[in-house]
């Protein structure tokens, strides 16, 4: 794989912060390994609102990134849900080539998820899925007006759920090393709480 | 806000005082104003109050046009034009600046006197944005709408503040609108006073009433924070008078309840009567000095009257003549 | 690198003009000389010294202002300035302070090649 | 030198921090308000000792800026899209009164319809009221380009207000490395504003009175003379600011594989980088392309424009913006290039065919298939004559994204 496209789903507004976080954790690690990354957040969900989802994209690659001036992920390889619902409602896979990494925060088990997925005409391109209940372990809602917009943000990212899933998806990808989001993630102990008690499933 | 170091503005008690306090001029002769301008009256009488630590702001209008023609100011203090539309947020840069400077240690002198003097359409009508915008920002500054009731510098044309009745150029009279101008003005002063939190003084003045005037722009600075004066002033030109009475007529506004002299000391203050006319008299007095009613038949001086009454009655100022049915 | 001096144009020094039209004040109690008014006057305002009472009316309503204020506040006219609007007369209260055509004088005026 | 992972209006916020401006004014209008989140945030964490002014719209919001540099301070607002337009009538004023005031724009889509992509029509509407305008290409360059336009347009040569714009959303959102300098380094590079003419009651000056006809030729002169000799101020400032900061900075344009190129793009703002992979692929298949981006529209780099092309036998430029019913036939960075080439700065012994290739309208992507199509047509032309002057990219090449 040349690029690696995360995308994550998040709640508009609530959660908004946290899917954020996602990227820019895994983009600040991978930055620390010397790889060309791509943070934006979304455009075309823009202006979010309460409980419309969002989308929040990351590319790392070990090459240069030629085409970085678009909106989204137009074929990700890894997903974040930080709702399962997102599971039924949309196709979540859309684009995506076959192997996906799916990781979905959620209280359930697999086949849940997978049930949910039904109408997916894309479920097949699962090669590994992931699930963790990342909101029993971290701050779920984290409404920041501060980070939005193309401010820089706090000092602080991953202070919630959106460090528990960067870190899950380090360990269950291996796109990033754990050790770099561990460095990187302000809510470590939440994150090592995600990355002990994550479950996957090979498809 | 920083309020720096600047001294207070002594005020006056009478003309016979006056020379004592304000002798100085600020706004020199020398200029292109008309013959009797009300407005240049207003000027003057505002630099001469505002004194030497005192920036001015002329937003486009006959004090701008008629004082700067060509390459030339007849200020003595700094001055600079700005957009008709923009005066209040130019004002607001300035002041901005001000503080900025001074709190950082850019700037070694005094807080300025920023005062803006624009005129009626500067002020409340295609100027009402800024203006606004800037009494509510509550800068350290005073903004003098000076009111020739028209947009004069383009040849009299109406304004928000032209009286009912009145012809102006884009308001002729004729058989199917036999009164000129149907509607009535908008109230500068009251817009101000009744909706900005922070205005801390507003009033209204006149140009005959100097010293009422004089110290009503001293107690503006003074204020320490956004205040606001609508200074009635004649204008020879617009409303067709013979330029000599240019006093006369702006009298005349304030003893027929035209124009009330006020002031308010902050939103929830009460209107204070800074002038009460002995016995007030009938509108017909004033608006018979000016070409500009010359059209007008007796029922629409009774309409005028009327209206005239009812603003007067809401200030409290006994009505000039019983109300017409 | 290309020679910006050939991109700019030379101002003729008759034609010089200061960068954003900035000009100097003129002095307080000064006048802006660049334009005496004083040929616009056709009525000229007289003071009758003897009957007036110094009450410096008159002085407050001059627009321009061109009444002069002596140490002993009697007032003059500056005709230099004086438009001739007649405001001082108007406001007057004892009237001593008449309107005569500028005609019946000579001199007073400063000359110039235009009204401005 | 710390490094930061941020969006290009963060950096943009970072160097107006670090250059201390005294007076902001704000009004908020997407994508650029995240300048203007990050730095009332400043304000408030004491980052900053700044006055904040909110601003009643982008008419006062320039009034503002406008205002507080004639008072002698420095500046720092900024619009978008209609934002950019809606003051219109304040811009002459504030070049015309010599103010350095410095606004960031993050380009956006005029209206109609409602839509946040960018589009530089916005700002390049404005070019002609005597701003400093240039385009940075990414976040680093929007952080350079904040400290080098206050250093040029506060020029005591120069004294103009600068226009520092960028892609929306592809530089000001999207996140990239940016070499943030330190204290000690900015303000080596750029020194306190000192103005001229301030409005200032110790010594009294009179701003913007009217004047004779015959005074109008001259008083112009002065800002055409102004904004001309700022060039020599530009590569004096890009070169000092290239030692103080250890960078490598271009003044004027940025050439790519130019030396030896019989077709070139033309293309400025974010976009030209994608350009740059489609030209690396090009050239191992021995297509002789390259590419030039301006970097200042305004001065217009005419020679350093002129000469890159000279040798070119075929021209595309790359229109992000519309001027309908232009000469040229497309937008109005055509007619900037075609004046260049055919008005007599540096000798261009034969002029290249020009072509315009519409692209990016409306904040769409431009893809290396796109760049590459592009290249098609200019080897076309570079035998002949273009078929048509004006190729709309977007709707004639379409590609899946």
């Amino acid at each position: 794989m040349a690029v690696n496209e995360i995308t994550t789903w998040a709640c508009g507004v609530l959660q908004d912060t946290n899917g954020r976080d996602v990227s820019k954790v895994l983009g600040a690690a991978a930055g620390k390994e010397g790889k060309d990354i791509w943070v934006i957040d979304n455009y075309a969900d823009l202006p979010d609102r309460v409980n419309v989802p969002v989308r929040k994209y990351c590319k790392i690659s070990d090459e240069p990134i030629k085409e970085k001036f678009l909106y989204e992920n137009h074929h990700p390889n890894i997903v974040v849900l930080m709702e399962d619902v997102y599971a039924k409602a949309y196709n979540i896979l859309k684009g995506a080539p076959k192997g996906v990494t799916l990781v979905v925060n959620t209280n359930k088990d697999f086949d849940f998820v997978l049930d949910m997925m039904a109408a997916n005409p894309d479920k097949g391109k699962i090669k590994k899925l992931a699930v963790v209940d990342a909101s029993s372990i971290a701050p779920g809602v984290d409404r920041d007006l501060m980070d939005i917009e193309g401010a820089e943000g706090g000092s602080q990212i991953g202070k919630g759920i959106g460090a528990c899933l960067a870190a899950v998806v380090a360990k269950v990808t291996g796109v990033v090393s754990l050790d770099n989001v561990m460095a990187v993630v302000a809510n470590k102990e939440a994150a090592k709480k995600a990355v002990d008690s994550v479950k996957v499933k090979e498809l | 806000m920083a309020k720096v170091n600047r001294p207070k503005l002594e005020l006056a008690k009478s003309i016979a005082k006056v020379p004592d306090v304000a002798r100085s001029e600020y706004y020199v002769k020398g200029h292109r104003t008309c013959a009797g301008c009300g407005p240049a009256i207003a000027y003057r009488l505002a630099c001469k109050a505002a004194g030497k630590n005192s920036i001015f702001f002329g937003p486009t209008g006959c004090m701008y046009v008629a004082n700067t023609s060509y390459l030339c100011v007849p200020w003595a203090v700094p001055w600079t034009h700005t957009q008709i539309t923009d005066a209040g947020a130019v004002a607001s840069g300035v002041a901005a600046a001000y503080e900025a400077m001074i709190r950082k240690g850019k700037y070694k002198g005094d807080y300025p006197g920023i005062v803006v003097f624009a005129g009626d359409g500067g002020s409340i009508d295609i100027g009402l944005q800024a203006m606004s915008a800037a009494m509510y920002r509550d800068h350290d500054f005073l903004f003098i709408c000076y009111d020739n009731e028209a947009y004069a510098n383009t040849g009299i044309q109406t304004s928000p503040t032209t009286p009912y009745g009145a012809n102006t150029s884009f308001t002729p009279p004729g058989p199917v609108i036999p009164e000129a101008k149907k509607l009535f003005p908008k109230d500068a002063a009251k817009l101000v006073s009744e909706g900005h939190p922070s205005a801390r003084f507003v009033a209204t003045a006149s140009i005959g009433y100097p010293v009422d005037y004089i110290n009503k722009v001293r107690k503006a600075l003074n204020a320490e924070g956004a205040t606001f004066l609508h200074v009635h002033a004649p204008c020879p030109k617009g409303w067709r008078f013979d330029a000599d009475k240019t006093i006369e007529i702006a009298k005349l506004a304030v003893e027929t309840g035209m124009f009330s002299l006020w002031e308010k000391e902050g939103m929830t203050a009460p209107y204070k009567i800074t002038y009460m006319p002995k016995k007030m008299k009938p509108v017909k007095e004033y608006m018979a000095l000016q070409e500009r009613f010359a059209h007008l038949k007796p029922e629409h001086i009774v309409k005028m009257q009327n209206f005239v009454n009812a603003k007067c009655a809401g200030l409290g100022i006994e009505a000039p003549t019983p109300p017409v049915a | 690198m290309f020679d910006t001096k050939k991109l700019q144009v030379p101002i003729p020094a008759h034609l010089e003009i200061p960068e954003g039209g900035v000009v100097e004040s003129p002095k307080p109690d000064g006048e802006q000389d660049q334009f005496p008014s004083g040929g616009w006057r056709i009525l000229r305002s007289v003071i009758d010294q003897e009957r007036c009472t110094k009450c410096l009316t008159c002085w407050l309503a001059c627009p321009e202002p061109c009444i002069e204020l002596a140490e002993d506040r009697s007032v003059s006219i500056d005709l230099k300035y004086c438009k001739g609007c007649g405001c001082c007369a108007n406001v007057c209260p004892v009237q001593c302070i008449s309107r005569v055509p500028e005609s019946d004088f000579k001199g007073d005026v400063e000359f110039m090649d235009e009204p401005f | 030198m710390p490094k930061k992972f941020i969006p290009g209006l963060a950096a943009a916020a970072n160097a107006a921090v670090q250059a201390d401006v005294d007076v902001i004014s704000s009004y908020p209008i997407r994508p650029y308000t995240g300048l203007m989140i990050q730095l009332s945030q400043a304000v408030a964490n004491g980052d900053l000792d700044a006055e904040f002014v909110h601003g009643e719209g982008e008419h006062g919001q320039l009034a503002i800026v406008h205002g507080a540099s004639l008072a002698g301070a420095r500046t720092m607002t900024g619009s978008s899209g209609v934002g950019v337009t809606y003051p219109m009538e304040v811009y002459s004023p504030i070049s015309g009164d010599r103010c350095p005031v410095q606004m960031v724009i993050a380009d956006r889509t005029l209206d109609p319809p409602g839509d946040f992509g960018q589009e530089h029509t916005d700002a390049l509407s404005t070019k002609d009221q005597g701003w400093l305008l240039g385009w940075a290409s990414l976040p680093q360059e929007v952080y350079d380009n904040t400290l080098i336009y206050y250093r040029v347009g506060e020029d005591p040569k120069v004294l103009l207000p600068q226009m520092n714009c960028h892609d929306g959303y592809f530089v000001s959102h999207i996140a990239n490395w940016v070499n943030i300098g330190e204290q000690s380094q900015v303000d080596e590079f750029l020194p306190p504003y000192k103005a001229q003419r301030p409005l200032d009651p110790l010594r009294p000056v009179g701003h913007g009175p009217q004047i004779y006809a015959n005074q109008g030729p001259a008083l112009e002169a002065t800002r055409f003379n102004a904004i001309w000799g700022a060039r020599e101020v530009i590569q004096q400032a890009v070169k000092e600011y290239n030692e103080i900061f250890k960078r490598d900075v271009d003044p004027f344009v940025e050439l790519y594989h130019m030396d030896d190129a019989e077709i070139a793009i033309f293309i400025q703002g974010c976009h030209a980088h994608t350009c740059k992979y489609a030209i690396d692929d090009l050239r191992k298949e021995g297509v002789k392309i390259g590419m030039v981006r301006p970097k200042w529209i305004r001065p217009f780099p005419s020679p350093e424009v002129a000469e890159a092309l000279s040798k070119c036998k075929a021209v595309g430029v790359v229109e992000t913006n519309n001027s309908f019913g232009a000469s040229g036939y497309a937008g109005q960075l055509t007619p900037e290039v075609c004046a260049a080439l055919v008005k007599g700065a540096v000798k261009v012994d034969k002029v290249p065919q020009v072509a315009s290739f519409m692209a990016g309208l409306g904040g769409h992507p431009v893809k290396i298939e796109q760049f590459k199509f592009m290249a098609e047509i200019l080897a076309k032309g570079a035998k002949g004559q273009f078929d048509k002057p004006t190729y709309w990219v977007d709707l004639e090449c379409e590609v899946e994204m």
